[in-house]
């Protein structure tokens, strides 16, 4: 009987992305089966630490951040490097903290503007244009409860002034936003529907999603914001207390190879972390790519992220609180 | 009763009826009219028409998998709900025992949580005890969150009842048993009917549970549903839903053919 | 046997599983809340009770629940009644367009609203035709949506418990009291309404403690900016990972809605007896 | 009060007709009781007249109007139910007050005072705080009709109001009956099965027969001349015998099947085989040799203040109401006496 | 099969006590009639024995074996109920094959057979198939009569089985009941209303009074000495007049309150204020200056057969029944005839 691994993907297109770009290559490589949990990182979370007694993810895949609390709570194993072949090649921020237990990141979600590019004129460039009182009741804004959403802020907070000590000027910023008309959502399908239904023209939000709504025949464009793209980083990560993790390691070295990588970003426009990665003109237009392209990226410590994560979300709450 | 309702009454009972239908099924119509859309994206009204989202859907695995999955966790649970709950239901309506009052309310607590709180708890004690996760463990949990519904809707039914009939049959030597099932059951039977479709849907459209209590390959219909929205939101989506409504609107047709459900719905 | 076993027997796979199944594991978890970094502390609780922001998100759960059931029983008591009354095979259809909304997946029923309450959407365009609102007039992301949304998906549970109760009301009850000179209104009110007091509390029951409970509908109806105690609880869970806290608001949420049930629930008990 | 007119009623429930065309006068503050055989149709009438029923066909009208489709609460009537439908969530006095609330009589205090006066009159101020489902069944039957009687309506119905009541409280309320109908001349229509009660207490009496009116008449007159078999049997419980009548020397005569005679009225016509009846109490027991026909007592049942003897002549059986000082033993002969006036020769097949 | 026996039975609803401690017993085989008035207690008796209702105190037996704690279900009874409860989703034939197929008595045929000859005794043969609420009263009635006496118990239990029967199917059922008893030998409790059936059927009469027994005794023993104004007032309705016993001359004397005299039993010992109870059957109505006392004839109700005289004697009223030949007018003096023997004097109150 074949060796089975047991993972968590985000379902949908990603996850049909995943399993071509990286699932098929290496059941066809090891021969073992992968067995995907449709579930995000939020819940995977929740139920990772839930199931802390009898863990039943091998390698979980976090885009918000969360492995720096799992790894905090043990629920991770620490990653010998020696171990993944393609660690070379990935850019430092993105396995800075394999030894805590914290997976490397393999893509690279960019956070930036989506615009409607038939109905907003001018067409934005930079985090600034959002005060535009020309979009006024047409700015989408992201719930920070999403990860996207608090990377968005988080930037929102930067150009006006604040930074990670000092969360107020975003703060006002989007109360400013909220008063001229916007509106604020928490799931990325009332994204779509705002854009798609209800004349929505500008929101601060991730690159893959621009294409997949481009992809669904809407007119949208991505534009990463002049002052800086904060990045989302993509990791997989290794579970502790489970058997097999020599297989799980062959499927975290495998996420991190260029080839994936390149699949990755031609399908979703994620950003690649490896530098040996090939990406075509056209992928390439659409994602940070390149040591370039991904200086221009912003990474928000994530630590103190996760140390205020509370706090920010109160204040944020009872900022947009009718 | 001659004339029991005047015209204007009669009017204006048919104005709310028909007012009713419309708020209720108005977003039902804007689903059915979302998955014939061409377009990739949910939006109404409709662009064009198309039935290549319910061609995707009934050619689709995944969806095909997790329905199958939901129907037989559904009837499972309401198997299960319908005697438990049905059951406790009898037995609180008796009053016989020290503290049904309380009893019956602390039976409703499943509702009152959220689940996730229940489904975080569920999930913490199962992997303590049992380890890895299974179909049991939805099965339990889905039970508990829908025996409340069976016992209220029984219960409120009982209350109506001739609390002679049990006393006649028990004179004429029907023992506890058969007073039960020819007696006191006949008589829950509209609640426990009610209950018993609350237990199916509630359990067929349970998203939360299913979605922590899962492992690979126990993926149900709305965790199904919920995925495909978060990461690429199509029309499909409608196209499940639509096919349930008309499924639904279907199968009630057919058991009502075959076995009169019209008669037994006047019980 | 003796009547006293045979109701505890009936009661006992029930209260088993209520309690293994879930007082048990609930309690491992609301344990949570009164859990701290050193011991025991009420410091969730005392975080959530003094401020107003989380007052005012469990007022509002209380508030817009109280309304959701006080519409669903104007709507399902009429409708039951009707019910009650016209043949068979109309009942049938009639309950078939009661259930249907609980046949569609929450979520997508829920966009279904999303499409017709939206700036854009069907409702707000009419009103806008008719000149009585605002050019930015939206229904989306207003308690009304959650109340509109939720009272769409409870109804069932409100009219199917008082129509099993209608349905077994004596007619003599009602014809006695038309020959007492009780207009058909009068009749409703005096005659079936006591008599379906039961189905009304069961059905409110359910209904008051569905919407106390649900996220989902309040979530994406009402938005980010109009906060429910149990959104706010899944939030505690899932994004900011503070589960003491989200154990803390619920064993609030619990302790407040059967505090405010018990006297209902005795209700019903009163004329089971 | 009212006069209530009923045109050619029928009624069907689903396939099964249930009256077939009955059309009533009744008088405005007549008494009227209609009595009949169980399942004869009485029920449905009263309920037809009160429009909780809806006709067939045919025409309903009270005081000269046409109210077939009128709503029971539009018509000014009270009504008693044979199986009482009191009101499970009410205490007795707020059952017995409900008519006033809903037709509005009289202030609080008035509709105090009538209910405490109502009860009282059905012996029952007592219980006033009582729900239904706490009291035996004469009690619950006795607050139907104190329900019924309050509110003074202008047709009162009543179905078999005193079947659960014992001969003494039964006596007192239908004194109390009576009283109230005279006092406030009542249109009353009145369902028993207790001939007794109907004979004393109705100005006229409706004889129903499988939803037909097989005679109607003041109470002398049906009981003193039933038409048909049914009427005599129903009424005073008459024997009925075949004869053959024929003509002799002192009048007509008729032989029963045992050969024995016995003379029959002289005004009577009609000759040939035919049904004679015999009401019980009619038939007076002799010693052997006195009396027109001789029989053998059959079985004798102690009734207290009378006796029934069941007699035998020839095949045929007959019952006698006899008083109590009279003492014959089983299987003795016995004469019977029949006063030709009393007894009545029916058509066979009548 | 099985005699009963009741020891010192109490019961209580809540506060209000409602048998206050009655002892009975009945033979095997025996046929007892409880009489008494509404709400005495008699359906509560009934269901205590059936094991329906749990007792305050007290105990029962049957065949001799303590059942206070046995269930129902357990005891070979059948009871019929006063609202006769028929199990509304079931048709007739099935209700009535109910206690067949729960006692498991006899295959599916012959079951079916007793069915069938149940309906017929009650002549319901041809309402097999309809729902107990497509029926009238009196024919749900007879349901309940059919479904009880179908299984052939050992003890029967029947509350007021045929009050919404009319006369003739009345006395068709008690026929019915009384061959069933006699073939069968069943014990029988019966609850009625009506003292006519009660002594026509019975072995032996209990009255209970308010939860007492207030008599008991074989019919004709009750009927001829009611022991006090309860049971006079209640068997035979006598009438209750106050009167001064003294001993005159001839014997003792009842002298009534306008100074009128009549004559006592030689046998009476009581002297002084006393009631006397005066059967309403036991008066004779003659011509004036006929009889021992005069009264004046206040109404006279016409009740068929015989005819109801209230005759004001002085400030008291009372109620004679006479045959319906003699016919006074109302205003009238007349003399009234008094055996003496079958007037009763009871101490005052009594
Ligand atoms: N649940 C109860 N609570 C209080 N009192 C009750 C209850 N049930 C019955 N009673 C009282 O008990 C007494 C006896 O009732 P029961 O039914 O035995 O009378 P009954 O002799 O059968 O009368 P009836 O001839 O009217 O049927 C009545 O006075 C009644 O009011
Ligand atoms: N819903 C029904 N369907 C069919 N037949 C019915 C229905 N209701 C009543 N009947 C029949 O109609 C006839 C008349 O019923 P009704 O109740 O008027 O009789 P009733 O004269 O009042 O008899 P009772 O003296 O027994 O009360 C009965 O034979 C009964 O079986
Ligand atoms: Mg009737
Ligand atoms: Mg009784």
């Amino acid at each position: 009987q074949a060796e089975t691994i047991t993972i968590n993907s985000f379902g949908g297109a990603y996850e049909e992305a995943h399993r071509e770009c990286i699932l098929t290559p290496f059941e066809e490589k090891t021969g073992a089966e992968v067995r995907v949990v449709t579930a995000y990182s939020a819940d995977a979370f929740a139920q990772l630490r839930a199931q802390k007694d009898a863990p039943q993810f091998d390698v979980i895949h976090f885009s918000g951040g969360q492995e720096i609390v799992a790894a905090q709570e043990g629920l991770l194993s620490p990653i010998d490097e020696a171990k993944l072949s393609n660690a070379g090649d990935v850019y430092d921020f993105a396995r800075a903290n394999l030894a805590k237990g914290e997976g490397p990141a393999y893509s690279i979600a960019a956070i930036g503007l989506l615009y409607n590019n038939e109905a907003a004129d001018p067409k934005p460039t930079a985090w600034k244009d959002l005060a535009n009182e020309a979009y006024a009741d047409h700015i989408v804004l992201t719930d920070i409860s999403n990860g996207y959403g608090m990377l968005g802020f988080l930037m929102i907070n930067q150009v006006n002034g604040g930074d990670l000590d000092n969360i107020q000027p975003g703060l006002d910023a989007v109360s400013k936003l909220l008063d001229n008309g916007a509106i604020v959502v928490s799931t990325s399908p009332e994204i779509q529907q705002e854009f798609a239904q209800n004349d929505a023209w500008i929101a601060a939000y991730a690159s893959d999603y621009a294409y997949t709504l481009r992809k669904a025949g809407l007119p949208t464009a991505f534009t990463q914001g002049a002052e800086g793209t904060p990045a989302s980083l993509i990791t997989a990560n290794l579970v502790a207390g489970r058997p097999n993790q020599d297989l799980a390691l062959q499927l975290i070295d495998m996420s991190i190879s260029p080839e994936a990588q390149a699949c990755f970003a031609e399908k979703l426009r994620y950003s690649p972390t490896n530098a040996k990665t090939e990406l075509a003109g056209e992928v390439a237009a659409d994602v940070a790519y390149g040591e370039e392209g991904v200086k221009g990226l912003i990474r928000f410590d994530p630590i103190k992220i996760e140390a205020n994560r509370s706090a920010w979300v109160d204040a944020w709450n009872r900022t947009i609180a009718r | 009763m001659v004339r029991a309702v005047s015209t204007p009454l009669r009017i204006g009972a048919v104005a709310f009826v028909v007012l009713t239908g419309i708020f209720l099924l108005a977003p039902l119509v804007v689903i059915v009219g979302v998955s014939v859309s061409e377009s990739q994206f949910i939006s109404f009204p409709p662009t064009g028409f198309s039935l290549r989202w319910y061609e995707a859907v009934l050619s689709s695995d995944a969806y095909l998998n997790a329905a199958w999955i939901s129907i037989q966790v559904a009837l499972l649970v309401t198997v299960t709900s319908c005697f438990v709950g049905g059951a406790a239901a009898i037995a609180l309506h008796r009053r016989k025992l020290p503290f049904s009052g309380l009893l019956s309310t602390l039976f409703l607590s499943p509702l009152v949580l959220p689940t996730i709180i229940y489904a975080i708890g569920m999930l913490m004690l199962w992997s303590a005890i049992f380890g890895p996760v299974s179909v049991l463990t939805l099965w339990v949990s889905h039970t508990i969150i829908t025996t409340p519904y069976v016992i209220r809707t029984t219960l409120a039914v009982l209350s109506e009842s001739d609390p002679f009939l049990e006393e006649a049959a028990q004179t004429m030597g029907a023992s506890r048993f058969q007073r039960l099932r020819l007696v006191v059951l006949p008589q829950c039977l509209p609640g426990l009917a009610a209950g018993t479709f609350f237990a199916f849907n509630i359990s067929f459209d349970e998203a939360v549970l299913a979605l922590f209590l899962r492992k690979p390959g126990m993926t149900t219909l709305p965790v199904q549903i919920y995925g495909q929205l978060e990461f690429s939101p199509d029309p499909s989506v409608a196209a499940v839903s639509s096919i349930m409504i008309g499924l639904t609107v279907l199968l009630i047709f057919v058991i009502d053919r075959m076995l009169g459900l019209h008669r037994f719905a006047s019980t | 046997m003796t009547d006293r076993a045979e109701n505890s027997l009936l009661i006992l796979p029930g209260l088993l599983l209520l309690v293994l199944a879930f007082f048990v594991p609930i309690a491992q978890m609301l344990m949570l809340s009164v859990s701290g970094e050193n011991g025991l502390t009420l410091a969730h609780f005392t975080r959530f009770l003094s401020d107003p922001y989380y007052l005012n998100v469990l007022w509002r759960t209380v508030r817009l629940s109280a309304i959701i059931t006080l519409i669903c029983a104007l709507i399902g008591f009429p409708m039951a009644y009707i019910m009650a009354h016209v043949s068979p095979r109309l009942r049938l259809w009639l309950v078939i367009m009661v259930i249907l909304p609980l046949m569609t997946s929450v979520v997508v029923r829920t966009f279904g609203w999303m499409v017709l309450l939206s700036r854009s959407g069907l409702v707000p365009e009419v009103l806008r035709d008719l000149g009585l609102v605002g050019r930015n007039f939206s229904l989306m992301q207003t308690e009304t949506a959650i109340v509109i949304g939720m009272v769409q998906v409870l109804l069932p549970f409100m009219t199917l418990s008082i129509l099993g109760v209608i349905t077994r009301i004596d007619s003599r009850l009602e014809e006695a009291a038309r020959t007492m000179g009780c207009s058909f209104l009068q009749t409703l009110r005096t005659v079936v309404l006591p008599l379906s007091v039961p189905g009304i509390v069961a059905g409110s029951l359910l209904v008051f403690t569905l919407s106390a409970s649900s996220f989902v509908t309040p979530n994406l109806l009402g938005g980010a900016r109009i906060q429910v105690l149990a959104a706010s609880i899944y939030r505690s869970v899932t994004q900011t990972l503070d589960w003491p806290f989200a154990a803390a608001q619920a064993v609030i949420l619990f302790l407040g809605i059967i505090v405010l049930l018990m006297p209902y629930a005795r209700l019903s008990g009163r004329s089971n007896g | 009060m009212a006069e209530v007119r009923l045109n050619a009623i029928k009624k069907a429930f689903g396939p099964v007709e249930v009256l077939h065309g009955i059309s009533i006068d009744i008088a405005s503050g007549e008494f009227v009781s209609l009595l009949g055989s169980s399942g004869c149709g009485k029920t449905t009438l009263l309920r037809i007249v009160a429009g909780l029923e809806s006709v067939t066909s045919g025409s309903v009208e009270i005081g000269g109007r046409d109210v077939t489709d009128l709503p029971p609460e539009k018509r000014d009537i009270a009504m008693m139910f044979q199986s009482y439908a009191l009101l499970p969530h009410l205490s007795v006095a707020e059952n017995v007050r409900f008519p006033l609330r809903m037709r509005r009589i009289g202030t609080l205090d008035e509709q105090r005072d009538k209910v405490r006066d109502a009860l009282e009159t059905v012996q029952l101020g007592h219980l006033a705080d009582r729900r239904p489902n706490q009291l035996s069944g004469g009690q619950q039957q006795r607050v139907a009709l104190a329900r019924a009687i309050v509110s003074r309506p202008q047709i009162l119905l009543l179905d078999e109001p005193l079947s659960n009541l014992d001969a003494r409280l039964r006596e007192d309320m239908q004194v109390e009956l009576i009283e109230i109908h005279k006092r406030l001349g009542l249109t009353t229509l009145f369902v028993t099965h207790d001939q007794e009660e109907a004979l004393s207490l109705s100005d006229r009496i409706i004889l129903l027969n499988k939803g037909k009116i097989e005679q109607e008449g003041a109470p002398r007159e049906i009981y003193a001349q039933p038409a048909t078999g049914y009427a005599s049997s129903f009424l005073g419980a008459a024997n009925l015998v075949s004869a053959n009548i024929t003509e002799e020397a002192g009048g007509p005569v008729a032989t029963l099947a045992d050969g024995q005679t016995l003379p029959v009225g002289e005004d009577e016509t009609r000759r040939g085989p035919a049904v004679v009846a015999l009401r019980q109490e009619d038939v007076a027991i002799k010693p052997k040799g006195e009396g027109v026909v001789e029989g053998k007592v059959r079985t004798r049942v102690y009734l207290g203040a009378r006796n029934r003897y069941v007699i035998q002549i020839g095949k045929e059986e007959i019952r006698v109401l006899a008083p109590h000082d009279l003492d014959f033993e089983r299987g003795e002969t016995v004469g019977l006496a029949i006063d030709p006036a009393r007894l009545r020769v029916l058509t066979e097949g009548e």
